[in-house]
């Protein structure tokens, strides 16, 4: 099987005889290398939380943005090629802020998603400006809109789904079955932050620090939380 | 095909050691597969038949149709991919129109042979396209009288007294050299192409069929058109007739 | 400034060449009914008298035209087109006088925006699946509907008389005498009118253009003959 | 001859719309004119652009008409990207942003928007011809908009703008009360306004949906 | 296994005149998950299955509104089901905007089609790795198309496609020659039948597929779930009163369709 | 400057024209006069308006001399083309229609009223008139230029159907020598070309043989043969 796969697997544009483009695919396994990211629904609104993964002292911990501010009513976190995700967001940016404009009106945090995911497949299609390789990013975007709030997951092929709770990158695999245990509706904000940030905790090589976690929310605002705040957080585990 | 896995075969702007084209016969195979697709001339003008092969029994009849008009007095029938097909009757029909738009008048049949003929060409220049995988006959009736063509992958382009293309080829083709055309009505080419193409029809072999003819002459104003339902029935029930008849001998 | 400059590039003066004046239609109780005489003005000369200034389009519309002839002949070029990629596709779909009047609205409305507009005032009516049309589009791109519509002159002559006089489900008799009687008041007053008419009519089974032909005038007034005799002083 | 083109006309009617604490009144005459003629006596100006929103204008009806498609056609890729109806705000903005965009070649349209916001209290939203607007209690725009203001300005006495805390906008009357009232101003506009007249079309948009009746006016 | 030098690029022509990357492409089309289309002579429905990747997550929309008079049900790359989609929107409200009236469904169908085509035959392009049920009304009544990859469309009286879409086929072509006289009721019924084929004896619920309507008076819709639920219940209850019809000729063509498609395919 | 005689030298060079084309049994005729004007001045006396597009085709010119010259000479490039893309000659709607094209395409930006005529195997002999605008018109005759106004009447009155060849010739002449008699800016020679089946003939009729009408006498080559004819009543010197 191996075999037949490097035959089909070079170009973006080529379909293996089973019906799937290789490329995307591996575009995938890139986020299962990348940092965790965990997102939780309650009714109050919505957290997320990432690990920052901190790979020298002399790293200013704040300059590592895993979490970013798309609109006032929405949040991300991402995991995978963090370069392509700052493409991704500067395009929901601009698409948000032209939402205003032109109705005067916040954008809804599904169609905010699906401008997200209409860049993302951009890939391939063989127009003028489309690019050659597919954005090897996942993202969790958290917002909160005339729904209510909601939480929506994003892969590199350009599909979006809508979740309660979600987990992504290398830890993703434990912390999704952990959030499968420990989820339910009734949450409320508070306990979502615990959860959250105990489950990454548990995916962590290393110790949960202030410097080494980044918390949002968006109830019903964006606000990434001060180191203060993410202490706060971590002495109630 | 002794050349075939040599690598010379892998793009049309290639030429094989002895100056072959392979990606243009192969292509060629294309229309070699499909189903038959006849055309004739006769005193009084043109008809075309296909021999519609129906993958599914849901498929709904007349639809996905192998003979379209492209212009008011032509007409073209498809052999090899359907798909391929609606591309170059596309640009017959604007190929048509811009002639007409340009000089005031209806285009020639020749001329728009000859255009559709550079364009299927085209494809055979640019290692970024591919041939067409099908041949088309362009059927039309212009002032110069009714005149029938037939273009292949290749982008060649000849005149005929009556041609054939697809499975059935050979065997359509030595069928209507027995036809005497210069003395055939339209009205009788209807019946005799409807009974080649039953006749060649392999029902053991092949899927079903459905029978999709068109004509353009006097009787039709020379105007290219579906052949008229109840002529169509006639043929059809001739066509069965005459393979009874023969399944009898 | 070079928004001046601008400003007198794109008005152009522009003006009509050969012109035909106006054009009228009416619902009848079978479909629809035009009128229009078949004079070509150049300037003030009566230079062409010809001109069929009325065409079938398709199988269920008809078109009228006042204004520039040469205009209306590209018109019709965009209309044989259209009509032609419609019955090539034979799938028993056909474009109506409803999407017809749209598309003329669309074209000269574009044409207009382009501050080069067709110098027209047409008139479309049609019968499809038993509803009648009939609507006009002038040479900016407005448009509407009506009962009883007409172009260019007619509007202030013929509209009034088809005011007081049309209604529901005329006959075809009663729908021609009255087209008559505008035409008539037309060449009585309108100084680019010819004595030489087409009618037209569509109906569910069809366009007929009836062919061109004169109507008798009346001249028979005593103050005619007479003009001075009641009148003291009359030129 | 020579004549230099001109690619306005002036199609004539008037648009009012009032709107109240949970309905909203949108009504416009069906004559068209052009110069001392009239086109048309069945022409409607009011065009529903969603289930919350309608729009009444007058102006050149080539552009109005343009306008309304336009409109129309983009709150048709609204709802297929956003999987709802646009509200009356948004579509107000998006209607000055659609005068705004052809500001050196204006629509010739002077428009009324009414509907329900999203706390279903009615709203008018008042334009000029290049998209500068107001979200106000009431509004009356095209030829007989200067005979109808004064009557409305009267009875509806709309908050001054200026006041603080801002005061709702919406007028005391109640729906039936707006009705009869648009009925009249219309009537009268007709006495004197020779754009408008043959019939007035009146929009009623409430909780239960949207309404629509139609009035007899003089015909001269 | 090595197929062969040929099937690595659209325009590289097989020397038996196939192209490999097209077939391919309608391969994706069969690792998606099932939607059917039935039609009478008055309305059409689009029925999908859709399954929710876990229990935390919602499911792919895979039936998308077109225009009042047209809906499609989609198989395959959703990525490129969108932007088809979106394609199919743009033509409509186009030609809405110069006509005031519907593009008649067929015509819409042969533009998408040419669309198809045109990325079989350029070098830098794919093919859409997406089959579209399109269902849609205009003058002549009702009708259900389908369009694969290749640029091909056919009209059908009744269709399925996607994963095991096999055992709908065949419990569609033992009943379609009676459907031009369905009602709208009578085709769900039917749809929701064909739909349970492709289960594999998984229960059906609303919550695992979508129906779709466009008819003679109905605009195209999506039904609500609530209203799939009863009708699915009320099946349920008639299905136990004839239950030993289901025959046993239901062969699957794909050869291991449990296989997860590790791209996101519907 | 006198304003009654400012001549205008600068203006371009129009054809103040008489053109006519008719239709008769077989074949057409077409036919103009010589005078090419700059302002008040005759810039060129023998001019040829009659231009060739193909074998069969030619065209008749009136307006600016510089536009009408470059639309006909893209028509006959764009016949030239299209006569050996078809492998036989273009037919007269062809051209007609190319002439028409160019006219109605550009509208704004000429000054040209043009004449066709040919004949070709499929429809023989036609006529078609693109006046300014671009109209195009099938007719059985055509009149076009500043000389055409005079014609009207005239043409209204004499043209019949069905004339054989030399009655249709002597129509054409008769017509150009009455509106040159009447437009200042018609005048010199007539010129006629006629085409049918057999191809196409010339012909060359000097401003010295053209027929005299109203008020125009015949010419001489002086007044003293005038006088040494005797023929004329020498007036007596007038008495005062």
């Amino acid at each position: 099987m191996f075999l037949t796969r490097t035959e089909y697997d070079r170009g973006v544009n080529t379909f293996s005889p089973e019906g799937r483009l290789f490329q995307v695919e591996y575009a995938i396994e890139a986020i299962k290398l990348g940092s965790t990211a965990i997102g939780l629904k309650t009714k109050e609104g919505v957290v997320l939380a990432v690990e920052k993964r901190i790979t020298s002292p002399l790293l200013e911990p704040s300059s590592v943005e895993k979490i970013m501010e798309i609109d006032e009513h929405i949040g991300c976190a991402m995991s995978g090629l963090i370069a392509d995700a700052r493409t991704l967001v500067e395009h929901a940016r601009v698409e948000t802020q032209n939402h205003r404009f032109s109705y005067g009106e916040a954008m809804t945090v599904e169609s905010t998603t699906q401008a997200l995911c209409d860049l993302a497949l951009r890939f391939g299609e063989g127009d003028e400006e489309s690019m050659s390789r597919p954005f090897g990013v996942s993202l969790l975007i958290a917002g909160h809109d005339e729904n209510g709030p909601s939480l929506y997951y994003t892969d590199p092929s350009g599909t979006f789904w809508q979740c309660n709770a979600k987990a992504i990158g290398s830890g993703s695999e434990g912390a999704d079955s952990s959030l499968q245990e420990q989820y339910n509706k009734e949450l409320s904000l508070l306990e979502a932050e615990t959860i959250a940030l105990s489950i990454l905790k548990q995916v962590m090589e290393e110790k949960v620090t202030p410097n080494n976690v980044d918390i949002a929310k968006v109830a019903p605002t964006y606000h990434l939380y001060t180191p203060d705040e993410v202490e706060a957080v971590i002495n109630r585990l | 095909m002794s050349s075939i896995g040599t690598g010379y075969d892998l793009s049309v702007t290639t030429y094989s050691p002895d100056g072959r084209l392979f990606q243009i016969e192969y292509a060629a195979k294309a229309v070699d597969n499909s189903g038959t697709v006849i055309g004739i001339k006769c005193k009084d003008g043109i008809v075309m038949g296909v021999e519609k092969l129906i993958a599914s029994k849901m498929l709904l009849a007349g639809s996905n149709r192998r003979i379209h008009s492209v212009h008011r007095h032509s007409g073209m029938a498809v052999a090899g991919l359907a798909a391929d097909g609606r591309q170059i009757v596309t640009r017959a029909k604007s190929e048509a129109t811009n002639y007409e738009r340009i000089y005031g008048e209806p285009i020639p049949v020749k001329e728009l042979a000859d255009r559709v003929a550079s364009y299927v060409h085209l494809c055979t220049l640019y290692w970024w396209l591919r041939p067409f995988g099908c041949g088309v006959l362009v059927g039309g009736y212009d002032r110069d009288g009714p005149q029938l063509y037939m273009v292949e992958p290749s982008g060649i382009s000849y005149r005929y007294f009556g041609a054939a293309l697809g499975k059935g080829r050979q065997a359509a083709k030595t069928e209507i050299e027995k036809l005497k055309l210069s003395e055939l009505t339209c009205r009788q080419g209807v019946i005799e192409v409807a009974k080649i193409i039953y006749g060649i029809h392999d029902e053991a072999k092949d899927k079903a069929f459905e029978l999709e003819m068109s004509w353009v002459c006097e009787e039709s104003d020379r105007q290219h058109q579906k052949v008229p339902d109840d002529l169509l029935e006639q043929a059809k029930e001739a066509a069965k007739a005459a393979l009874e008849e023969m399944d009898a001998d | 400034m070079a928004h001046d400059e601008d400003v007198a590039g794109s008005e152009r003066t522009l003006y009509p060449y050969v012109t035909g004046t106006s054009v009228i239609g009416i619902k009848y109780k079978d479909g629809i009914l035009m009128a229009a005489d078949t004079g070509g003005s150049y300037g003030s000369t009566l230079r062409y008298k010809s001109v069929e200034r009325m065409k079938v389009i398709g199988k269920h519309s008809l078109l009228g035209a006042s204004g520039e002839i040469s205009d209306f002949q590209e018109i019709l070029r965009y209309l044989d087109e259209l009509i032609l990629y419609d019955n090539m596709w034979d799938d028993g779909n056909s474009l109506g006088p409803k999407e017809i009047h749209n598309y003329l609205n669309r074209v000269m409305y574009n044409r207009r925006n382009k501050f080069n507009p067709l110098w027209n005032s047409l008139v479309l009516g049609g019968v499809k699946n038993g509803n009648k049309y009939l609507g006009v589009v002038t040479m900016l791109g407005a448009h509407y509907e009506d009962n009883h519509v007409a172009t260019g002159f007619g509007n202030h002559l013929a509209v009034p008389i088809l005011r007081s006089e049309w209604k529901e489900g005329m006959s075809f008799e009663e729908a021609v005498k009255l087209l008559e009687k505008c035409l008539l008041v037309l060449l009585y007053r309108d100084r680019s009118s010819i004595n030489k008419f087409q009618i037209a009519k569509i109906t569910e089974e069809g366009a007929t253009i009836y062919p061109a032909y004169s109507l008798k005038t009346f001249w028979g007034f005593s103050a005619f003959q007479n003009p001075g005799q009641f009148a003291e002083g009359t030129w | 001859m020579g004549s230099r083109f001109n690619p306005y006309d002036n199609n004539g009617g008037t648009c009012v719309a009032i709107a109240g604490v949970d309905y909203c009144v949108v009504a416009a005459d069906t004559r068209m004119s052009t110069g001392y003629s009239i086109l048309t006596r069945d022409y409607s100006k009011i065009c529903q652009l969603a289930d919350k929103s309608v729009l009444a204008s007058s102006g050149f009806q080539a552009d109005v008409k343009a306008l309304q498609k336009n409109l129309s056609a983009k709150h048709l890729i609204y709802q297929h990207q956003h999987n709802k109806q646009m509200s009356c705000p948004a579509m107000a903005q998006l209607l000055s942003n659609t005068l705004y965009y052809k500001r050196f070649f204006p629509y010739y349209a002077f428009n009324v928007l009414g509907g329900l916001d999203s706390e279903g209290k009615g709203c008018v939203f008042t334009y000029d011809a290049v998209g500068s607007y107001e979200r106000v209690g009431y509004s009356t725009q095209g030829t007989g908009s200067t005979l109808i203001i004064p009557v409305l300005d009267n009875q509806l006495k709309s908050p001054s703008p200026l006041l603080l805390p801002a005061k709702d906008a919406v007028t005391p009357l109640s729906e039936g009360e707006a009705v009869d009232l648009v009925k009249d101003v219309f009537a009268s506009a007709t006495e004197r306004d020779i754009y408008t007249g043959d019939q007035v079309e009146i929009v009623i948009i409430n909780a239960s949906g949207i309404k629509r009746e139609y009035v007899q006016l003089r015909r001269d | 296994m090595f197929r062969n030098q040929y099937d690595t690029d659209v325009t590289t022509w097989s020397p038996a005149g196939r192209l490999f990357q097209v077939e391919y492409a309608m391969e994706a089309v069969k690792q998606g998950s099932a939607a059917v289309g039935l039609r009478s002579r008055t309305h059409v429905v689009l029925a999908t299955v859709n399954k929710a990747a876990s229990d935390l997550s919602s499911h792919q929309r895979k039936v998308f509104k077109i225009d009042d008079h047209v809906g499609v049900a989609i198989a395959g790359l959703t990525a490129d089901g969108r932007v088809l989609s979106r394609y199919l929107r743009n033509e409509c409200i186009n030609h809405s905007f110069v006509y005031e009236a519907p593009l008649p469904v067929g015509r819409l169908v042969v533009r998408l089609a040419d669309k198809a085509q045109v990325c079989t035959q350029r070098s830098w392009k794919r093919p859409y790795g997406v089959g579209l049920l399109v269902a849609g009304l205009d003058e002549l009544g009702a009708h259900l198309y389908y369009n694969c990859p290749s640029g091909n469309y056919f009209e059908y009286q009744a269709f399925a496609i996607g994963s095991r879409s096999q055992a709908a086929k065949t419990y569609l072509e033992r009943r379609f020659e009676a459907f031009d006289k369905y009602s709208a009721e009578e085709l769900i019924k039917d749809a929701l039948f064909a739909i349970k084929e492709t289960l594999q004896g998984e229960k059906l619920t609303s919550s695992i597929c979508t129906v779709a309507i466009v008819g003679i008076g109905e605009p195209f819709h999506i039904i609500s779930e609530q209203a799939v639920q009863e009708m699915v219940d009320a099946l349920e209850t008639r299905e136990e009163a004839t239950a030993e019809q289901s025959g046993g000729d239901m062969q699957d063509e794909s050869g291991n369709p449990d296989a997860a498609a590790p791209m996101e395919e519907i | 400057m006198d304003p009654l005689h400012d001549m205008n030298l600068d203006a371009p060079h129009s054809m103040g024209t008489t053109i006519i084309g008719v239709s008769y049994d077989g074949g057409v005729v077409l036919g103009a006069d010589s005078r090419t004007s700059t302002g008040m001045y005759v810039a060129n006396r023998a001019s040829d308006k009659i231009t060739q597009l193909t074998e069969n085709v030619y065209v008749c010119r009136s307006g600016s001399a510089a536009d009408t010259q470059v639309v006909s000479d893209y028509v006959r490039y764009f016949l030239h083309q299209h006569t050996i893309q078809l492998g036989q000659p273009s037919t007269v709607k062809v051209a007609a229609n190319l002439i028409r094209m160019l006219s109605y395409q550009n509208k704004n930006m000429l000054q040209a009223g043009l004449i066709v005529g040919g004949w070709d195997k499929y429809d023989g002999g036609q006529i078609y008139s693109v006046p300014l605008g671009g109209t195009i018109l099938k007719q059985p005759f055509a009149i076009g230029g500043s000389g055409s106004s005079y014609l009207y009447g005239f043409m209204d009155q004499a043209w019949k159907e069905g004339m054989s060849k030399d009655e249709a010739e002597k129509l054409v002449v008769k017509a150009a020598s009455l509106a040159m008699a009447r437009d200042g800016a018609s005048g010199g020679v007539i010129r006629t070309v006629i085409i049918n089946a057999d191809g196409v003939t010339r012909n060359f009729y000097p401003g010295d043989t053209h027929p005299l009408w109203h008020d125009e006498l015949e010419a001489q080559n002086s007044l003293l043969d005038v006088l040494s004819s005797g023929g004329a009543a020498c007036p007596e010197p007038m008495s005062t």
